[in-house]
């Protein structure tokens, strides 16, 4: 199997639409395009063997199934895994003639995304970058007034980042890729340190994007209580999510409804008592 | 504001709005101006509607060059709402004092933006995609692509006409959302939400993210005597990883590390942990 | 095995007995006798066979053992279950030679007394409104004032109701229902439509029961949240109903501490900013 | 009113009270009046020796033919909490303004009613009963009557003097037991009642109601690529029966549709889903 | 295997610092050295056979791994389990030629663990109660001023209560014993009335423990039901202790919200409405 | 009570205060004073060091003659509370009326010896060290002494530090920790902690305690078709185990019998327990 110069662009294209920031909007471009269930799909449509591609999204999908870049903060690229790392992984599963729903080429799918998807997020960091230059020909746009440009800085040159850092880095390595893989697997063996490494990294990485959710909702050492408790409740009772947050409820209702309590009261007690009680505000530092 | 001439956006400008901003959100973001032109683009129609002089557009649209950010998704409301006050404010007057203006405007932004981002990226990205990808990835074994078709069907349905719904709800309470969003009430709700948010996320956490050790001790002959994962297992399932987190969280908490650096660390820490053998992700090609 | 006019006689007795509304008080009747698992030993006790009757009783009572009639609300009829069907069923695993305890004879017993329990239940709603006739005896009898009356309309006239709904109904068909039971096997096979749509029914039914409870409870959507949570704890974690009501404990004693905080609270505040703070009696409203 | 002649009811009236109700509660429902003639019989033996003249009789009898239905087990505690407060009428003169009179009693009936029924009906009837033959079962399998022997006796036990206990105290109590039971504290109360009642109720669903689909869909090979049912399981565990549950109660509190029309309604449900392969139980005889 | 008397001193020696009340301080005494496992270590140590002493150790441990003596309420004396029976189990281990770390040795260790234990809290009375000698001599250095005397007091004399109560008894006891053991074995069979009701008495014993610290915590009914949700949790769920004091954080925040929303109230109200709030003081004898 | 000549304990005085403690708080353990000899001991060093003179050194140690019982590792923190509060007498004067006074010392040692004791034997004896021994108990398997050297260490560090922690930090805090622990937030914190500790000795006692009963009926073949235990545990797993749990509170906290009293009956139910076959612990040697 090997992927011509068409194909390749086709890839290109679909990995311009999913980055995180993706041509296509978050909602059809990232978090659909985006997701290697998807990619697989697409990838598997594009290079004639749908049922590997989707095989090797599944594999690739379960590792990165809760990645969320909160405040622009990408663990790994999804542009790379999808459109880069399940191509490559179809060809060489081809290449070693494994069978396209075996145990073995999930695992060979699993770390060509892993180290696509850490190593890419360097692309995300690239697009980003680029686009300060389309920023800055906006904002000398808004000064004169020139609102309609406005629509060329957000949907127009940003294809110009995507060109450099999504098109052609997917064309070449995609077209390139399938005897580089050969190679890379003899360079980087599995057991070896720097593949090890990597595959740790990827699965410390997921933490950095939950602890940014953490920072947005941990005010005090008191708010990591709930967070520890869903925890709690998906790790030792293995709750799936739905029913962690049917549970939330109702503790969401309880403070709810203390806090009400608690600020009614405080309003009733101000003009009583003149304000004695503002150290209650302060509960959550003991 | 004689109740005469009072300007009521036409529901094709809304609609407009609602589009630029469904499609370009994020089409420019920088880590400096992350969705800002997302937002200037979607109240452009808006402001381009409701004032005929350039001069009160140029006004209006000034206000919106504000640093901006949120998820995206449920963030749609915050744009619904700044519709809603931006026709309150060119019925008032823009030039006037009191009532709406640039603070108002900015005010709000600024304060659900954090919420809202929190919220939605814990609910939306982090629980309702994967929910709907897992159904989908057991529709998907063995290499059928309904799954995935069920996927993008699914997902793309919840997602535009959640987003739709938010922003026209976000327009019609207007300043009442911010009524129900701000003030005693208010706080009670977020920190209601906050504690399904937090709840949710650490079921996120110990779902989908697993941090292990691979650390054994052997005796002579090559039995181990000591799983240091199944030890963790047993103090606290899930130790490992909840440990890892904290770090990342107290990192850029506590000590204003970011999240780049934060990363590298852990890049060394994965180095080290699997030159001790504390790491082994054990996988073959 | 056949059943005889006196086996069957008594079998009518037992029904009227039994019902829902019937003849012994509802603790001794519907509750007691009423029970499959009792039924079973009494038809067991009468037919002759207490070891298939205790097993076709087993079988049944695990279909309703959460019964509940709230309101009036009757969706299967216990009177027919345990004294129509348990002994056509028993009469049934005779004729196919099959061991009392075994999973077959389960099936079976289980089927008979889903069909009989589903269509019976106009046995219930005839009993009712047969009911009215007596009633309105006892209120021209409270109009005369002659209250002495009301113990014949309370206690007596109703066997009258039961005459027709309880006893003729039970009598003829435990009578003649053995070689029925044979015909109606062939006529309905549980593959066709009828018979799949019954137990289908007969699965959907309990809904109505647990949802009228739920009419009582919950006022507003908030009060939804303890069902879910309680439904989450059984479903998905396995508890048992006595654990499920420990940990309600710790709720409703949470509740209760946050109602009087708040109705304080009120009474406190009342004085102080007069009653501008009513609006939190609308928290279940938004 | 002078304390020379208070009248109180004698233990034997009273045991009356409580047998006529304990056996008639039911005896004579319909539809249109569930347990007044329960509650009939059962007051006649205390306004007998309460009231010698005829007339007072009829006038306090006539309170008790207002519509009253609830869970008789639980709702023996309100027939006490008449007799008391029936004698307290009685030592106040009946044709006294003020005080306790028709509007008194029949407000309390009317009051606790509701709740009893919707508590005891989930407690007694839908947790307690099953609890005990769910014991019971386990001891008939496999053919013995120690099962039902167990719970005939059990129950019947919890059940008579469980209703004796509540029938005393309601009576001992009084309007001291309205004060409990209504009032910011009986709010509070029922509140908490009605937590436990939801979170049983609940817990009562799913673990005897079930309702499962059949759905799946097939390759050509004849393997099941995808069990629906499973898939419901992934997202939530009974999801189907408390979509069904909710359903019901949707059509039954917002669109006041009849308990029995819901059943038809159901019938038509099941009707349809066994013809798309939705539902199959799937017995055999 | 024997015991010399030198090993049996130095055994006594352990005994004495590891009692409840020990020499050692509870923190390097009882709740190190007293630990069977650890008295597995020192005794495998002292008699030269470390294998089968640690894995006696690990057999009593488990018996005894909640062991809390509120109140000086011992249910279990642990210098006899650890210097008494460890040592006489390991002794019999041997005799019996069975291997160290069969389910058999574990049974034996076990049951000669409970046996001592039980009847050993005889010796935990004993030394508390010839404490009092040295108490009484302390009170009369307290009234003279002379307060260096409270040094020998409280660190020396005791040691006089130690030499009667647990190096001698267990000196003996192990010097002896192991021929005690065999005989012990022969008129206290295990399927005896003697033997049965001892292990169910040890098994029934740390009820009080629990039960002493309920009365600590629970003044009024409702404070039973942390306790029985708590249980629920982990006999129900199978959740461990980590897990369990998790989940209770987030309803210790409740309650601690709770009542200061209570008490802020009822000082706000107090002016207002003059006390007549007090009576939600006693909500919790409802 | 001038600022110039301010007494303050020096470092080595507190030290050996509390190495006092932390070797002696119960080697003269007596059921009639149980640390208080401990207690004495260990405020020696202080009153010398804060008290020249022998008359104020004697009223000084008078204090805490009261009968004094905690769980010793957590307790350390009232140690350090009373050595903060003599320096404070000391500093204002020890015959001055008002201030801290005998009343004063005492009635705080009585009001958290309690609280601390139920908190400190629960979390500390009840669950830190089963934790660390359960921990411990997974490395010794197969005889290795690993685990019991793990053990050792660990608990000595947190023990030994912890004790440390908790003696200095009263030291510190002085009258303000009761401030934290006394009062309306105090109040409110120790309900918070009883909360804790009541689940947490729930977990413990379902855990680690556990009454089992041997009670079985047999048919004729010998088969047991009722198995008591499996009857109990559907009705609630444990249930036996919070039986007796709950048998001894009440026995002790509403019946007044002492724990040995309690102990007592539990041999004589055991017996008759094992002689009506309910009890068999079924062990061999
Ligand atoms: O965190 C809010 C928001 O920040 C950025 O805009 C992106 O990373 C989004 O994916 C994210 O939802
Ligand atoms: O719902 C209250 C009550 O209503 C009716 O009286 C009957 O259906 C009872 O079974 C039920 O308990
Ligand atoms: O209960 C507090 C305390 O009491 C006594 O001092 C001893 O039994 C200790 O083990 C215990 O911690």
């Amino acid at each position: 199997m090997t992927i011509s110069w068409i194909q390749a662009s086709i890839l290109g294209i679909f990995a311009s639409l999913s980055s995180m920031p993706g041509m296509a909007g978050s909602t059809i471009g990232n978090y659909t395009l985006g997701r290697p269930l998807v990619g697989g799909l697409v990838s598997g449509l594009i290079l004639g063997d749908l049922k590997t591609g989707i095989a090797a999204g599944v594999a690739m999908q379960l590792v990165y199934i809760a990645l969320v870049t909160p405040g622009g903060t990408v663990s790994a690229d999804l542009r790379a895994v999808s459109y880069i790392g399940i191509p490559l992984a179809m060809v060489a599963i081809h290449a070693q003639g494994l069978s396209a729903t075996s145990g073995n080429a999930a695992d060979l799918a699993k770390s060509m995304g892993t180290l696509v998807g850490t190593v890419g997020t360097v692309l995300f960091y690239g697009t980003a970058t680029m686009n300060l230059v389309w920023q800055h020909m906006g904002w000398r746009a808004v000064e004169k007034g020139d609102f309609k440009k406005l629509y060329a800085v957000d949907w127009g040159y940003p294809w110009i980042s995507h060109l450099f850092f999504s098109f052609i880095p997917t064309l070449l390595m995609t077209h390139f890729g399938s005897s580089a893989v050969q190679a890379l697997k003899t360079a980087l063996p599995m057991d070896g340190i720097p593949m090890k490494t990597l595959f740790t990294v990827g699965a410390l990485l997921p933490c950095v994007g939950i602890a940014i959710l953490l920072k947005q909702i941990v005010d005090g050492p008191f708010d990591f209580i709930p967070f520890f408790v869903g925890f709690t409740l998906a790790a030792s009772l293995k709750l799936n999510l739905v029913s962690v947050t049917v549970i939330s409820l109702i503790f969401a209702l309880i403070f709810y409804k203390l806090d009400m309590a608690i600020s009614t009261n405080r309003q009733a007690a101000a003009p009583a008592s003149g304000g004695t009680l503002d150290d209650d505000e302060e509960e959550e530092d003991i | 504001m004689a109740t005469i001439d009072k300007k009521t956006l036409s529901r094709k400008t809304l609609n407009k709005a609602f589009h630029h901003w469904f499609y370009g959100h994020l089409t420019a973001f920088s880590q400096e101006h992350m969705q800002t032109f997302g937002y200037l683009t979607s109240m452009l129609p808006i402001v381009e509607e409701l004032y005929d002089n350039k001069e009160d557009q140029e006004k209006a649209m000034k206000t919106y060059t504000a640093f901006f950010n949120t998820e995206p998704q449920l963030g749609t409301i915050i744009v619904g709402i700044t519709a809603s006050l931006e026709e309150a404010r060119a019925n008032q007057g823009i030039s006037n004092e009191g009532g709406v203006d640039d603070t108002t405007i900015n005010g709000l932004r600024a304060g659900l933006m954090g919420p809202i981002a929190g919220i939605g990226d814990s609910l939306v990205v982090g629980t309702l995609i994967p929910v709907i990808l897992g159904i989908a990835l057991g529709m998907s074994e063995g290499g059928s692509p309904l799954g995935a078709i069920f996927y993008i069907i699914v997902w793309n349905l919840l997602g535009y006409f959640g987003m739709r719904f938010a922003f026209f709800k976000g327009y019609e309470l207007g300043d009442k959302a911010v009524g129900i969003l701000i003030g005693a009430q208010g706080k009670a709700i977020r920190k209601a939400i906050a504690t399904i948010g937090g709840m949710v996320v650490g079921g996120v956490a110990a779902t989908w993210v697993t941090v292990r050790t691979s650390f054994q001790l052997k005796n002579s002959s090559g039995k181990a005597y000591l799983v240091l994962q199944n030890q963790l297992d047993s103090v606290y399932p899930g130790l490992l990883t909840a440990g890892f987190i904290v770090l990342c969280w107290w990192l850029m908490a506590k000590k204003n590390i970011s999240p780049i650096k934060v990363m590298l660390i852990l890049v060394v820490v994965a180095l080290v942990g699997v030159l001790i053998g504390f790491f082994n992700p054990g996988l073959t090609y």
